[in-house]
This record gives C-alpha cells, structure tokens and sequence, in this order.
C-alpha cells in the first residue's frame, strides 16, 4: 500500500471520530473526554465479530459500530446528569475504566491485544465511510432531532422548556457519536491489522478533540479539517528533515499553543462559515 | 372555568421561602397579570408552574391533572409554555429555527426518519416550516426569518421568544416581562400582541412591571409581597388596594412602578 | 448551514486527486528505477530504521538506532556492499503503533528501502511488519519480544531472545542452580511482562511451587500494596517480568518492607540504571540477557569501542541486539547482492550460526532468532556473567 | 488470566492490623502529594475555569529542579525544595502569561487545548534535554525505619507528611488570613465585582498559578525523594491523579482538594492490595460514584443556575 494512501486514510478515520465528537461536543454541546473508549469498544468488537464468529467485514463493523452505540447508551444514561467539566471528568474515567477492562480481560488479548486481523480497510472504503458518515449526520442535523442537539447547546433551560426531553437527546447524541466513533474503530482495526488498549486511552480522547477545537467547534468540515491537520502535521514535521523530526513533538506542543491564540475559535468557527454563506447570498440578491 | 390551579404553593431555598403558601388560579381564557416588587416571588411562582423547581409544599393542577411533579418539557407538552425574564434564545440558530424548535414536543421525526428522510418526515418537515413562517407572520417577524437570533435587536428578541412559546402551541401561555427595556412604541404593540393572542383564545399569564401595561390589558391582577399573595382581584380593586399601596410606595427602595 | 452535496465532491475530488497523483509518482519512481540499472554502482542502497526516537520509551529506539548505525559504518568502512554506500533512514514513531505503520509506509514507499531494522517495542512490529511484508521487503526487530512477531509474515524475522525462552530457562536455572524452591512473580502489564510472567509461572509451577502474582502498570513507582501482599506469602525468590526502572523501585522497596528475598528478571533488566537506581537492593539479582558488554571477545569489545567512540556511552542490550540484527541483515543483502525483497529473504533463511557479539544466530523457518541465552548476576554493582 | 478479579479475601482476613495500619500510612502518604497536585488544579480552576492540563508539567520539572540542585550545586534538601518550588512559580507565572493570558477571552475550550499544548512541549522539551532515562534522587539524609511499637514506618514518609502538612497549613493561612487571599476568595467568587471592588484581577491569577505551581514543584521534589526515582514522563499519572483529586473533593474547594487527595491516595493502596490489576479502574469508579452521588465532588459548591 501507498504512503499516500495510508495517510488519507487515517485521515479519512479521524475526520470520522472527529465528526463523531464534534456532534457531541459542538453541536450538544457536552464536553467528553473519553471518545476514544468508543473507538475503541467498536474496533475490539469488529475485530472479535470478524475472528470469532467470521462474520463478514461490513457486518463486523456495523455491529461493532453498534457495540460502541450501546455502550454510549449504557455510559452516558449516568453521566449526563453531570454538567460541564464534570461531565468531561466522568467521561475521562470510564473511558480509563473500560481500559482498564480491556487490558484484564481473555477474550481481548489483555495487554497482547489482538492481531491476525484482515487487512479490508483502504482508501476507498474510508472514503465511502466518512460520506456515509457526514451524510447521515447532514441529515440529522438539518432535522428535527439535530435541532434539538443545538438548542440543547444554546440554552439547556430553554431548549427543556420548548419541549425538549434534554436528558433524552443528550443520551440521544452520545449514542451516534459513539456509533461512528465505534465505526472508525473498526475501520482502524482492519487498516492496522492489530489493536491494544494503549491505542484507546486518554491521549486518543484527547488528540480527537484537539482537531474538534482547531478545526472549529461545531462545525462538521472544520472537524475534518483539524482531523487532516492533527493527521499530516506529524508526518509533515517528520518529512521536512531529519533534523527537526527529533524536535517535532516538541514543535507540535508549540503549534497547538500557538494556533489556539491566533485563532481561539478554531480555523472554521461555526459561525464564520454559515456567516460567510450568507454574506455571498446577501451579495447575490444585492446583484439582482 | 379554572385552566390552571395551585394551592398553597410554598419554595423554601436554603432555610428562606422564596414563596409562602400562595394560592393561584387562572380561568380559561383571562389575562392574569402578577406584579409585586423585586425579590416577591414571581419568577419563582412561573418556574413552579412550569416544572423548573418543584414545590416544597403545595399541589398545581393543569386541566385538573397534577403537574406537581413533572419536567419541564412534560409540561411544555400539556399546554403550558413561557418566556424568561432574561432572555433565553437559541442564539446561535436562525429565527425560523427557534420557532421550529418550538414545535419539537408536537412532531415526532426521529434519527432513522431524519436520515432517510421519508415522506412522512418530508410532509412534517413542510408542515413545521409552514406554521412556523405563520406563527412569524403572526408576531411579525416573517422578514427576518433568516437572521440569527442573536443579532436581533432587542424588542424583536422579546417577539421571538414569544412566537417560539406560541409554537409549543399552548392553552395557557406564560410572559416574563415581556416589555423589560422596550420603549414605548415597543410596549405598544406589545400590548396589541398580547390582544391579539388573548382574542385567539389563549390564556395569559403576565408577570409585569410596566402599570400602564398591566392596568390595560388584564382582567384580573393578583399582587405578592416577599412571597406572600397580599391582593387579588380586578385592576380597579387592586389599584385601591391599601396592602398593595403600602408595598409599592412604603419602602421607597421597593418602588417599581417605572415607565422605562 | 450545511451543503452536504458541495462538500462531499470537494472529499471525492480530493481523494481521486490524492490517488492519481500516488498513482502517477509510482510510475515515475519505476521509471527511476529502469534508467537506474545503469548508474547501479553509484546508487546507494538505503535501508531504514523505525522505532521511537521520541516520546517515553525514546531510549529504547536511539540505542536500537545507534546500534544500525554503527553496523552500517562498518560496512561503509568495509567498501559497502558491492562498492555501493550504504545510506541508513530513521523514522520515529514516538512509540505509538499508528506512526509506526506510518513510518513503515514512508520507508517502504518513499524512501524505497532495501530493508528495515524494527520495531522495537511489539506493538510497533505487529502494525509495521505487515506493511513490510506486503511490499515484500524484509523487516528484522532486535527487540519485538512478544508472541507473534515472526508469524506476521515470510519477510518479518527477529534476533532477540524470545520471552518464553528466557523466562523457561531462568526458571530452570533458578531451581536447579540457585536451588529456590517458592517463587513470588510481578509483572508489568504489558504484552513483555504477561508473556514472561506466563511462562515462568508454567515452569515454576512445575518445578517448584508459585507462592504469589501481582501485577504492576509501566511507570507506576509505588509497589508496597503489592509487596505487603506477596509477603505474606513467605517467598525466597522474586521474578519480575518487567523493566529496569520499576524493577529497581520493586527491589529498594522491597529490601525497604523486610522482604528478604532473590530477586530474578529477564532482559529488561540490562541497563546500568538498573544498579544506578537499585543501588545495594539488586546487589545478587539474576537475569537473563542476550548481550553483555564485559564480554571477552574481540567482536563486542570493538563494537563497545566504536559505540563509546560515537557517541559516548556505554552501549546497551537494545543497541547491541539491532548492531547484530543489522549485520545480519546487511550480510543476507550482500549475499543477495544488494538486491532487497525475495532474494534478500532467502539468504535471510541461509543464516546459519552468525557469530554476532549477542552469540550465534540462526533463524526458524518462521524467522524467529535461535540462540544462546546468557545469564548475569549483579555482583559490586557490575554485571557478570554467570553462564 | 481471569474474567473476573479474583478478591482475596482470605487475604482480607490474613492480613494483620499491623499491616494494615502500615498500608494506610502508605495511602496518607501517597495520598497527600497527590492533594499537594490537585490545589494546583483546583485553585487554577476556582478563578479561571481552566483545567490546567500544564500542571502535571510542573510537577514533573520541580522534581528535576530540585535534583539538579542536590546532585550538582549539593544543597540541602530543605534549600532544594525551596529553590524548586521558587522555581515552579516562575514557570506557572510564564505560563500563564504567554499560553493562558492572551485567551482569557476566548470559549472555554480554547485554553484547554492551549494547556495540552503547553503539556505536550514541556515534556518533549525536557525529553530532549535529560533524555527519557530516570535517575535517582540523593537526599543527602539517611533513611530510616522508625519502629512505633510494632508499626513500620520510614523516617521519609514521614518528612513528606510533614511536608504537606506545613504546606498546605501555610496555603489555609495565606488564603483565609492575608490581603491576597481574600483577593483571591473575591476574585473565584465573581471576577467582574471583584473588579470593581478594585482587586486588580492580572495579579491575583498570576499569584494563583504561582501558589499552585509551587506545591505542585514541591509535589515533585517530595515524590522524587519518595521514590528516588525522577523522569521526563512521571507528570502524567499523578497529574491525572491530582486532577481526580481535585474533582473528587469539589474542584474550586481548596479542603476539597486536599480531602480528594487524601481518600485517592486511600482508595488506591487498598485498591492494589486487594484487585492490583483494576486498580486505576478502582480509582475512576469511586470517582464516578461520588460524582453521581454529588455531582459537584464531595465539598464543591452547589451552583444554582438562575432562571
């Protein structure tokens, strides 16, 4: 396989999780530090669905993604009583919990984790993946349902006073979140071929919201643009010479800093697209 | 007939009542207005009847059910919506879309049907879209539809937030202040507003500070005083009443009767 | 707020984009390599390292690199393989496997390597390795101990002692040597200290008896709870399946809690940070080791001299395992003279009994290293070899 | 390996109240270097909001501060401690100042990121400069074992105890006896009337994160000498840790952090004696289930949202 390929493809998996924490986080609005779990709880599922029961891949993934779902279910019924940084915090520890889980566990290789996995995931089928993925979740957010993510947002209190079951579609949000993120687990364990639960812990939580907020919280193109970002930017830095590769992590440290103060909102805020989209139909009608 | 009524309603936050057994009942059909200086227990009377706190003691009944111990959006659902002394829009999200969102306990589309986007959600969807450009129409505000509602100027807000409380489509509709920082022109058509809903059938309850609003416009006005009901009746009785006098012009840090 | 349809072009015009121009730069890069039969001679041949050059376990992956260096200067001073240079690539994966198949991916596409040395912890190997072995170019780890490693392909090999080799034959030793008869086991929980600990306890069990397991995390410091706990049960030898670091900790505190017992390790424990930060608690500790620099043999000594030469430090397990793994890999390239893929990997298989200066190497048909295990005990806080 | 830990009961059982009285003091001990990390987070977050994901940085450059002034300038441990805990002030004031500052009017997750960047640097930095390898930590003082009866505890457990003690007696003093700390009280309490009351707000939170840096610089030097063992990556579990500690006793409550250390510290001895493999889930769990029992942590203020 390409180099080329190997990249986008991981890039095509990030913008997944991505995309995936952005409807939680920026459009619910219910910071979560402990996406990864998802992915996680969905590659380990596809993988034992494909090993175990020699389901087929696009099977194994689906119920993976749907592993993932269930345990967004079950994790977020609890937590998102909790509010704000004590939500995150809540995520944070079952995310480390269900590490902890997986690392003790038989079926899942424990800290061998689990490898001996087909190779099925490629460019395209991530490709494909990530449109199914941004598809869908157009949809939903131009629909009823994903309305109700957004007021939930703005203003809890008001969104619950229109009518709004906030607890319901808070639950609602962590579970296709999780879907997708469990999907893009899935995809991961059929690129890589092998999976640990090291790959699925805090710094994975953490490296997914960093493309979520340099992209632009709240805006499903600006995740993808952080996920190609967050992606390349390492690759770039190990590229450019053999000389900044010992510093690039370093570099990379410096980066995030930096491009958090030039631009605190992300590169594409949700606002500032929708904004410039409307200045160019201002503009058109103005033309008339 | 009575729509709404609550008995002995009582909310103690922390050792202090905020709301000492008052009694409330609202006939179908009326404008009821609550006035009362700051800090009497208005908000507080509006966020018991609409599900945000539950009572400490007292019973609410809404079309002779208990609504005692519902959620908010349960109530929502029944026919009672609101408004927030503060205002509460969804800021970031289009006029038209506030409005739709007030829809939410009405329609039922759900992830799949959002994603598949069947007929039958195609056919809510206009439906929704239809009756919120009406409900905008209404308040009017039909020419702004697109805009954010942040950046409406203010005495839109307040329109907005009423045209998405319309849209839950109440029985009995609950207004906050509505004419807090309006000017005058502002306040007018809100009175005609409020009229106009009032003539459609809604019931109305009003907390209010503007006199010259409240005295027009309600058939009934009932007065709380640090968390007790000390008046209720008609605008004339209430206006000659002694109790209510005293609270007013008594204490003249209490003074609210502001024209702003 | 949303255009689905516009962007979704946009990713598919994006990625055919990406396609056709890898599409178009493989032709070129074939291209490249017809015209260059020719200038055959001149061209170096490249071979690449991946490991961790960064990040937490970074000591691991530069001495693994340093080691390739110094066999790849060797060979340079040698004239090479066939007159051609040899030109060494290290990619860092920050001890993430994620990078690590990356990196394998550069190395193995960009750079064009003939082979490559790594990874060097497991997980690198087990994502690396398969993208090595599709692209049929040969990938040797000096240090992937875990279960696994060599069945990822026909092109994958490994020279370093597997874990439960080690860990079966300090077994053996300790009861029939050492004659300990109540064994006591931590391991760090990872795919390391699991497959140690599994086949030293199956031992132990047989020969003796296993009093007590508990288990530890990479980086953890505090072991008393775990220490209080196994000596309750009374042991007279400790088997840490782990590394130096917590190794060390594990023995001051134990000695600190009145545990008076052996302690015993595997190749983790072969560092001289081990003593540095033990200190008189691993004074008679025994381990087993693939390499040890006090070895008398002109070969480690000049590789001990040309690595403190280079860069100014005594050379450790890791490096000494990649030098051998290097020259092993650079010998089969010279047999197959200088050609990488199937040919290299058949001369690969011909090793037989390389004297490297981590004992004589063969390889299983799987790829897997065949050779001596050492045995050391600390002694003045010095290594020396007790088999 | 089993699916489901096996509790020793027995052990349980087995296990004499001498022992277990020893394991206890070992939690105390861990437990308050880990309350000394947590009032960074803590007292960070009461003013600012912000969970600085850099503290753990901190702790993990006061550690090697305070090596390098025993092993090469061969101060006194005392001195060392005071230097790098001077030293961590500086640091946390830098910080603040070049990575925080400029988005204090900024969403809330933008100084998030900004910390984790400022995380990722420092330690790759000093990565780069001491090389991952761990060293020892010389005290300079003999260590040893008091006997109390039949109880065994370390002459050095029972320095760091004291220690954190007198630190975070001292903290208590400075925040509810001085000017500054009042400022401070007013400042987590409401920035904008703070404001007007003339407190000037650049200060106090620049005096915020150099308190808080500098116990967590001492956090460091004291889990150094504890372990004698200081490397570029021993930031991270017990920054995570700290922070834990800080949730669990009430983020923003000073004696929150200092009682969520304490029971942390606990809760993981008696954690790896019992279930050592599920010990950091063991950890978490009894988070969650204070949180869901209190969802502010165990002293944190209940937040009225006002309608």
């Amino acid at each position: 396989m390409n180099y080329y390929f190997q990249i986008l493809t991981v890039i095509m998996i990030n913008s997944i999780l991505a995309v995936s924490l952005n409807l939680v986080s920026g459009y619910t609005g219910q910071l979560s530090l402990g996406h990864a779990t998802f992915m996680g709880l969905g590659a380990y599922a596809a993988t034992l669905f494909t090993l175990k029961l020699h389901l087929p891949f696009l099977a194994s993934i689906i119920l993976g993604a749907t592993v993932a779902a269930f345990f967004g279910f079950v994790i977020g019924v609890p937590t998102l009583r909790l509010k704000g940084d004590y939500l995150a915090i809540a995520t944070l520890g079952f995310g480390e919990i269900m590490k902890n889980i997986l690392l003790n566990l038989q079926i899942t290789g424990g800290p061998m984790g689990l490898r001996g996995i087909p190779k099925v995931t490629n460019i395209y089928v991530a490709t494909a993946a990530l449109i199914l993925v941004i598809f869908s979740l157009n949809r939903i957010m131009n629909s009823r349902v994903g309305k109700s993510f957004i007021a939930i947002r703005e203003d809890e209190l008001a969104a619950e006073a229109m009518g709004i079951n906030t607890t319901r579609f808070k639950i609602l949000a962590f579970i296709i979140g999780a879907f997708y993120a469990g999907m893009a687990g899935g995809l991961y364990a059929f690129l890589f071929r092998y999976i640990n639960p090291k790959d699925f812990g805090f710094m994975k939580s953490i490296e997914i919201l960093c493309m979520v907020v340099l992209g632009g919280m709240g805006n499903t193109y600006g995740a993808v643009l952080g996920a190609f970002i967050i992606t390349v930017l390492p690759e770039l830095l190990r590229s450019v010479s053999p000389v900044i590769a010992q510093y690039r992590m370093v570099l990379y440290g410096l980066l995030l800093v930096i491009m958090m103060i030039v631009k605190p909102q992300g590169i594409i805020s949700g606002s500032s697209l929708s904004n410039r989209i409307k200045r160019k139909k201002l503009l058109e009608k103005g033309g008339q | 007939m009575e729509l709404l009524e609550g008995n002995n309603l009582t909310m103690v936050f922390g050792g202090l009542s905020a709301l000492n057994s008052v009694d409330i009942k609202i006939n179908k059909g009326e404008v009821l207005s609550v006035i009362g200086p700051n800090g009497a227990g208005k908000t507080t009377l509006f966020n018991l009847l609409t599900g945000v706190y539950s009572p400490t003691k007292g019973r609410i009944c809404f079309r002779k059910r208990e609504i005692k111990n519902l959620k908010p959006y349960e109530i929502t659902k029944m026919g009672i919506a609101r408004t927030f002394q503060n205002i509460r829009l969804f800021g970031e999200m289009s006029v038209l879309d506030n409005v739709i969102i007030g829809q939410h306990c009405r329609t039922r589309t759900g992830v799949f049907g959002a994603i598949f986007k069947t007929p039958a959600v195609r056919k809510e969807e206009s439906l929704v879209r239809e009756k919120a450009m009406d409900v905008l129409e209404f308040v009017g505000l039909d020419d702004v539809h697109e805009e954010r509602a942040k950046n409406l100027p203010y005495g839109k807000q307040r329109r907005l937030e009423m045209a998405r409380a319309l849209a839950t489509d109440p029985e009995l509709i609950l207004l906050d202040e509505p004419a807090a920082g309006m000017n005058p022109q502002e306040t007018n058509e809100l009175i005609e507003l409020i009229e106009k809903l009032n003539n459609m059938g809604k019931t109305v309850l009003l907390i209010e500070h503007d006199m010259k609003l409240v005295m027009g416009i309600s058939q009934r006005i009932m007065v709380l005083d640090y968390g007790k009901k000390i008046a209720d009746g008609t605008p004339e009785e209430v206006k000659n009443d002694e109790k209510v006098i005293k609270a007013y012009l008594g204490d003249g840090s209490h003074k609210e009767g502001r024209a702003c | 707020m949303f255009k689905p349809s516009k962007f979704i072009v946009i990713l598919l015009v994006f990625a055919l984009a990406a396609a056709l121009l890898s599409g178009c730069s493989q032709n070129q890069e074939e291209n490249a390599s017809d015209s260059s039969q020719d200038a055959k001679t001149e061209e170096a041949i490249k071979i690449g390292t991946i490991g961790p050059l960064t990040g937490d376990v970074a000591t691991y992956g530069i001495s693994t690199k340093n080691g390739v260096e110094i066999a790849v200067d060797q060979f340079n001073e040698n004239g090479g393989i066939d007159g051609r240079k040899i030109v060494l690539i290290s990619e860092d994966t920050r001890g993430d496997q994620t990078e690590a198949a990356n990196a394998a991916s550069k190395l193995v596409d960009m750079d064009k390597v003939a082979a490559i040395v790594g990874g060097v912890i497991s997980a690198e190997t087990l994502t690396g390795g398969p993208i090595a072995d599709d692209a049929k170019i040969v990938m040797i780890s000096s240090s992937s101990t875990a279960k696994g490693v060599p069945e990822i392909g026909d092109y994958v090999f490994r020279n370093c002692l597997s874990d439960e080799v080690q860990a079966i034959q300090l077994a053996e030793y300790a009861v029939e040597e050492l004659g300990l008869e109540k064994f006591a086991i931590m391991f760090t929980n990872n795919d390391y200290g699991l497959s140690l600990k599994e086949a030293f306890e199956e031992k132990a069990r047989e020969l003796a008896e296993v009093v007590g397991v508990e288990t530890y995390n990479d980086g953890e410091k505090d072991f008393r709870a775990q220490l209080t706990k196994l000596k309750g049960a009374n042991p007279d030898a400790l088997y840490i399946a782990g590394y130096y670091t917590e190794a060390a900790k594990i023995a001051q505190q134990a000695k600190d809690q009145g545990l008076d017992v052996k302690f015993l390790g595997a190749d983790g424990f072969y560092s001289p940070v081990l003593v540095e930060l033990g200190g008189e608690a691993v004074e008679g500790a025994v381990f087993t080791a693939g390499f040890f620099t006090d070895d008398p043999s002109e070969k480690a000594q000049s590789f001990v001299k040309a690595y403190m030469e280079k860069f100014n430090a005594e050379p450790d397990m890791f490096a000494a395992q990649a030098y051998d793994a290097a020259m092993i890999l650079l010998t089969a390239l010279k047999n197959a003279n200088g050609v990488g893929g199937e040919a290299h990997q058949k001369e690969m298989l011909k090793i037989k009994d390389f004297p490297g200066i981590t004992g004589n190497t063969s390889f299983t048909p799987l790829g897997d290293a065949v050779k001596d295990i050492i045995i050391l005990k600390v002694e003045n806080g010095k290594f020396a070899k007790l088999r | 390996m089993d699916i489901i830990p096996s509790i020793d009961f027995a052990l349980w059982k087995g296990m004499d109240s001498k022992m277990f009285i020893e394991q206890i003091i070992n939690g105390l001990t861990l437990g308050s270097t880990y309350s000394l990390i947590a009032l960074g987070y803590t007292m960070v977050y009461g003013i600012l909001e912000l969970i600085n994901f850099a503290h753990s940085e901190i702790y993990m450059i006061g550690a090697f501060l305070g090596l390098v002034m025993v092993s090469v300038y061969k101060l006194p441990f005392i001195a060392a401690l005071l230097v790098s805990m001077a030293g961590s002030c500086l640091l946390g004031i830098t910080i603040e100042k070049a990575a925080y500052k400029p988005l204090r009017r900024a969403n809330r997750i933008a100084p998030l990121i900004s910390a984790i960047g400022v995380s990722i640097f420092l330690q790759n930095a000093v990565l780069m400069l001491a090389g991952p390898q761990a060293r020892p930590f010389p005290t300079g003082f003999n260590v040893t074992n008091l006997n109390l009866g039949s109880l065994r505890i370390s002459s050095l457990q029972l320095i760091i105890l004291l220690v954190s003690i007198v630190l975070m007696v001292g903290l208590h003093f400075l925040i509810q006896r001085t000017k500054l700390g009042q400022a401070m009280r007013a400042t987590a309490q409401d920035k904008e009337t703070a404001q007007l009351m003339g407190i000037k707000i650049d200060q106090v939170i620049s005096f915020t994160f150099a308190i808080g840096s500098a116990l967590g610089g001492a956090a460091g030097v004291l889990v150094g000498v504890y372990f004698d063992s200081v490397d570029p990556m021993m930031g991270f579990f017990p920054g995570l840790k700290g922070f834990v500690a800080a949730v669990l006793g009430g983020i923003g409550s000073i004696p929150g952090a200092m009682l969520g250390g304490l029971i942390l510290g606990l809760v993981e001895m008696l954690g790896a004696v019992y279930m050592s493999r599920y010990k950091d889930a063991i950890a978490f769990a009894v988070l969650i289930f204070i949180l869901l029992l209190k969802p502010t942590g165990l002293l944190g203020r209940k937040v009225q949202e006002k309608v």
